[in-house]
């Protein structure tokens, strides 16, 4: 992190420059700091400084029962907050043993695919905002105003919604949230051919993002990268098919992978388009579950106290960035050990340095975009 | 002389002829007289287009912009006027904002460039015209004098960026240098196709040419080109998106005005609006016909389609009108690109210019010479 | 595939590993031979050689022992029976009376199968760095290191990540202290404020 | 009144002018140069030579001006405001100067100035227009061809790869 001298002399060649990005700066998505060296637009290296967002997480989750974890894994990935619940009480469940009543997880299903659209979306705007287009993000920010509508409805909260817990979530649906759910699907079917028309096929869209960053397949997984950017490279890698938790085998749906149709596979098009089908994939994955979701009380298997036997659990869940996953080793105790958050967005920015390099500094802020980074995850 | 300081002397001269002031005292108030004018047009044109743009963009947005400050009793609720005094309001923030300049930013042209870009984009203003004869001095020269005036700004700009000593403040300057420079030749090799076919530089001349024509727009294919290589150009020098790279908010912060605020950066404001409607107008006297009204589009000597009762269409005031509609709805086009288009790279918006627009001014102008040799 | 299968593989292989050192055999590089070396001096009087690799039943894991570390990574990535091309997560943790361990969860998307692979160690030891294995594991352990100060050998750019480089102790370290001032502040300690 | 002007335009280029020479900052000379510039142009305008005006303003200010701006910016390290030139050999270069001087002075004072009746004329551009395409014809294309050649060269030299 920062204290290390701004302005490096010492290591810049003589037709070098050293532009700090950040941490204070519109495209960074967040507190992020780059050491970028320049040779005029082009950019040499890349060294990507962070931990301005450092909250000790997981100190403090060593000093919390597995109950009150649950807010601070919230505040982790703020734009999926209901991704990193659902991750959390997966592995407490896992290290527990317990066994989900069926609504509980048609429940899960349903509000972790809508806060998938909701995270995707604030992906895709921001995006559309790192090559300046403006409008797409406003469009974006209000669809995903109504998914938080849905959420507040449900639990009260907007942003960090503590309603995924261990054994459970913390209240049941709300009669009108399933009718409200299908009208915001049936509106946002509508909404999303207009994205297409509006941002996908722009002519200076395409020339922007199209062939520029690309990670190829096997630099992508090199590297751990996950989530929609590593399918947009063409790899087939999606939890929810290749290592299916919760309930999620139940539903027909396809995962999107790039195949590269406006460049080269694996460019930053190819992660952006990867991301919209997903909410098209998403929307399917949720009026399947509405279709079919069954009765039943969702406090069911919620234990009393969390008391899981000594052990360790390594417990995977795909979010809207990729592959959380949280080791997390007990002694018998309510409070663990050790909680490791392997947190998606710090390894898909390790690529950043690897892929940006050679591009212009416009370009490096597509390719940021592209990687879509919550940078209170990075830094946990 | 049909312009506003000649026809104002001569105005001043008969009006204080029994009180014995000096002429050349009356020729100078000839000359401030439309100098605080075209502050006034400016700022009022900055207030006015920002307040659209909001507008515009609001409407893009689906949401509704500004609201809450109404003036003369418009106001808020859900009427389409609220928010008509924003601009004021928010000009007024900008003239009592602090203004701030970096320890190690070079004072002297840190505060010098604001001002180069405005009398840039001021001086400029004296050649384009309203409406007939609506003009501050109608040189013969005209056009040529509006593209060496425009070309004054860019050095304000280099300037302001450097003073800075920001390193985005320096990129920005760069980029909007080379991308001025640049855009500067398509700009200019579109005009002279006007020029070739009128044979004078005067901007009533060419009015009249097109009055006497048809309009200039679909004088030849090649003359519809040159008025889509025009305007995509004017957007660029004007720095908008899609060609904003010199701002480049989400890249370079605020690019080279990113260390300005206040009444400074309020100078650039203006400026930024000021060759907005410029070059607007400008396209709009050239190709578009000017203030005469779009029923005459094409002068056909036998063919009486429309009543000659409707050319009372045409004439000073309704010349304004429709010179004004014209500018605008050209600025609403430059808007409507704003809030759709994302920004080009650097290197494609060269690749733009230098092989895409001069090659094919350049082929325009060849061809038109031809059109004109045939027709 | 199963863990304990996959240590199967690995005993077959890595039992083979050790000969490796004897510079009479072909096919050994030198870097091979080099690290053998090593792993003879320091390891040998301390850890039997059947102990460098076991099976823990409780987390269904692989214990390796740090010393054959970077050669077990190099097999489980190369190999073709194995592949384990993603490595998911590096997770530290303290054991208590200075020593530490490493959990590393790998992943083959070709196979299908993961793998936990646990090290520990002492503290002071120097765990041989897989970023040249797996890119991922640079920034893991950089993380790990910051966080509970376990030391790599051979790591490429070895810097604290999320905390300041002038940063004191390593926070996770079940023994940390807090400082009392960072940089001539003092460090809020009184927790009634914000409890 | 336009002896105000002109007066007060003739101090500015020469008072700009000067500081462009004795300017130990290159940006300001640079600066300087500017005003210079523009009011070399104001000149033209008195001598009823506006297209000459127009055409100094867009290549020596849009142009040229710009160019040497770049110059001085990109010479040195590009994040220090300071770029400073300092001068050598100063008693030979001011002994040169001032025999030049001399020279020029002895020039002005010689020349038997005559003065001549204002001309209104409407406009240069159709004079200079027809006198560049018919009586100097030859010499305006190989001005051409000579910038062409040069255009070519620069372009040329300037690739990386040559």
């Amino acid at each position: 992190m920062g204290i290390d001298n701004l302005q490096d002399n010492s290591s810049i060649k003589a037709d070098e420059m050293v532009l700090n990005m950040g941490p204070q700066h519109p495209s960074t998505h967040g507190v992020l700091r780059l050491k970028i060296h320049t040779d005029g637009e082009i950019v040499s290296k890349i060294d990507p400084i962070m931990g301005y967002l450092h909250r000790c997480f997981e100190k403090h989750c060593e000093n919390l029962s597995y109950e009150q974890v649950v807010p601070f894994v919230d505040r982790c990935d703020y734009l999926a907050s209901m991704h990193m619940d659902h991750a959390y009480s997966l592995a407490v469940e896992k290290l527990l043993d317990i066994e989900l009543p069926e609504r509980v997880e048609y429940i899960r299903v349903i509000i972790a695919e809508l806060q998938r659209i909701a995270s995707h979306l604030v992906a895709i705007g921001t995006f559309g905002l790192d090559v300046g287009a403006i409008t797409p993000f406003t469009w974006t920010i209000s669809d995903r105003e109504r998914v938080i509508d849905l959420f507040e409805a449900l639990c009260g909260a907007r942003l960090l919604y503590n309603y995924i817990w261990p054994g459970g979530v913390s209240h049941d649906l709300s009669p009108k949230f399933i009718d409200r759910t299908i009208e915001f699907l049936d509106y946002f079917d509508k909404k999303y051919d207009e994205y297409n028309e509006l941002l996908t096929g722009n002519p200076i869209f395409i020339e922007r993002t199209a062939d520029v960053g690309i990670i190829p397949a096997d630099v992508g997984v090199d590297y751990g990268v996950t989530g929609p950017s590593l399918r947009g490279s063409g790899v087939d890698y999606d939890l929810r098919k290749t290592d299916p938790y919760s309930i999620y085998e139940k539903f027909e749906f396809e995962v999107p992978v790039g195949k590269g149709e406006m460049g080269t596979v694996g460019d930053c098009w190819d992660r952006y388009w990867v991301r919209m089908l997903e909410m098209k994939e998403s929307m399917k994955i949720v009026r399947q579950a509405i279709a079919s979701i069954p009765d039943g009380d969702v406090h069911a298997a919620m234990p009393k106290r969390i008391r899981p036997k000594k052990g360790s659990v390594y417990s995977r869940y795909e979010s809207a960035r990729g592959d959380v996953g949280f080791y997390i080793i007990s002694n018998g105790k309510n409070v663990p050990v050790r909680l490791k958050m392997r947190s998606p967005a710090f390894c898909n920015l390790s690529i950043l340095s690897e892929v940006a390099e050679g591009w212009m500094i416009s370009d490096v802020c597509t390719i940021l975009g592209s990687l879509d980074i919550v940078l209170g995850e990075i830094d946990r | 002389m049909s312009s506003v300081v000649g026809s104002l002397n001569e105005l001043l001269v008969s009006l204080f002829s029994d009180i014995s002031l000096d002429v050349s005292f009356l020729f100078l108030l000839a000359v401030i007289i439309p100098g605080v004018v075209i502050f006034l047009i400016m700022t009022v044109n900055a207030i006015v287009a920002v307040y659209m743009e909001r507008k515009v963009s609001a409407f893009m947005q689906d949401r509704l912009g500004p609201m809450e400050v109404g003036i003369f009793g418009f106001k808020g609720g859900k009427k389409f006027w609220g928010g008509i005094g924003q601009t004021i309001a928010d000009a007024i923030k900008l003239l009592v904002k602090e203004d701030i300049i970096p320890n190690d930013a070079d004072r002297f042209l840190m505060i010098l460039a604001p001002f180069i870009i405005f009398i840039g984009a001021f001086v400029t203003f004296i050649g384009v015209p309203f409406s007939e004869g609506l003009i501050i001095s109608d040189f013969n020269i005209g056009i040529l004098y509006v593209i060496a005036m425009s070309s004054v700004g860019v050095i304000g700009i280099i300037l302001a960026g450097w003073s800075s000593n920001n390193k985005w403040s320096l990129y920005g300057a760069m980029r909007a240098a080379a991308q001025i420079i640049s855009y500067e030749i398509p700009i200019g090799l579109s005009l002279i196709l006007v020029v070739i076919v009128v044979g004078s530089l005067e901007m009533s001349e060419i009015v009249k040419w097109q009055a006497d024509n048809r309009w200039f727009i679909i004088h030849s294919p090649f003359a519809m080109l040159g008025f889509f290589i025009f305007f995509i150009s004017g957007v660029a020098e004007t720095n908008r998106v899609p060609f904003d790279i010199p701002e480049a908010e989400s890249e370079l912060v605020a690019g080279w005005m990113t260390e300005y605020s206040g009444f400074r950066w309020a100078l650039f404001f203006l400026s930024e609006y000021t060759n907005m409607l410029i070059v607007c107008i400008i396209a709009s006297v050239v190709f578009l016909g000017g203030w005469l009204s779009p029923f005459k589009i094409i002068n056909l000597p036998y063919v009486d389609i429309i009543p000659d009762s409707f050319f009372i269409l045409d004439g000073f005031y309704l010349g304004l009108f429709w010179l004004l509609i014209k500018a605008i709805f050209l600025i609403f086009v430059m808007m409507w690109f704003r809030w759709t288009f994302p920004r080009l790279r650097v290197d494609q918006l060269m690749y733009l210019c230098w092989k895409v627009f001069i090659p094919f001014a350049l082929g325009n102008l060849v061809f038109i010479c031809i059109w004109e040799l045939l027709f | 595939m199963q863990p304990d299968d996959i240590l199967k593989i690995l005993q077959q292989i890595e039992f083979s590993a050790p000969e490796v050192k004897d510079p009479t055999l072909e096919g050994s590089t030198e870097e091979a031979v080099a690290e053998g070396d090593i792993v003879e001096e320091s390891v040998s009087d301390k850890v039997e050689e059947s102990d460098r690799l076991l099976f823990d039943e409780d987390s269904q894991s692989i214990m390796v022992d740090y010393s054959i570390w970077l050669d077990v990574a190099k097999e489980l990535k190369g190999n073709k029976d194995l592949n384990f091309d993603y490595l998911m997560c590096i997770a530290s943790y303290d054991l208590g009376s200075d020593r530490l361990g490493l959990a590393y969860n790998l992943y083959s998307n070709h196979l299908k199968h993961s793998l936990e692979v646990k090290i520990e160690f002492e503290s002071s030891v120097e765990v041989p760095s897989v970023a040249s294995v797996w890119r991922t594991a640079d920034w893991h352990e950089r993380e790990a290191y910051d966080m509970m100060g376990t030391l790599f050998s051979g790591h490429p750019d070895m810097r604290r990540i999320l905390l300041a480089s002038d940063w004191e102790g390593h926070p996770l370290r079940k023994d940390y202290k807090e400082p009392d001032y960072y940089r001539g502040v003092p460090v809020p300690k009184d927790k009634t404020a914000w409890e | 009144m336009a002896d105000l002007l002109f007066l007060f335009i003739s101090i500015l280029v020469i008072a700009s002018a000067v500081n462009v020479v004795i300017s130990s900052q290159l940006i300001y000379s640079a600066v300087s140069l500017l005003f210079t510039l523009f009011g070399v142009a104001g000149l033209y305008v008195f001598l009823y030579a506006d297209f000459m005006a127009a055409t100094q303003v867009i290549i020596y200010v849009g142009g040229i001006l710009v160019l040497i701006i770049f110059g001085v910016m990109l010479t040195n390290k590009i994040d220090t405001p300071n770029i400073v030139s300092s001068s050598s050999n100063q008693v030979i270069g001011f002994f040169a100067a001032s025999f030049l001087f001399l020279i020029q002075l002895a020039v002005i004072v010689k020349t038997d100035w005559k003065q001549g009746e204002v001309q209104q004329i409407e406009g240069t551009v159709d004079v200079i227009g027809s006198m560049l395409l018919w009586d100097y014809f030859l010499a305006f294309e190989v001005v051409s061809i000579l910038l062409l050649a040069a255009l070519i060269g620069a372009a040329f030299l300037s690739r990386r790869n040559a």
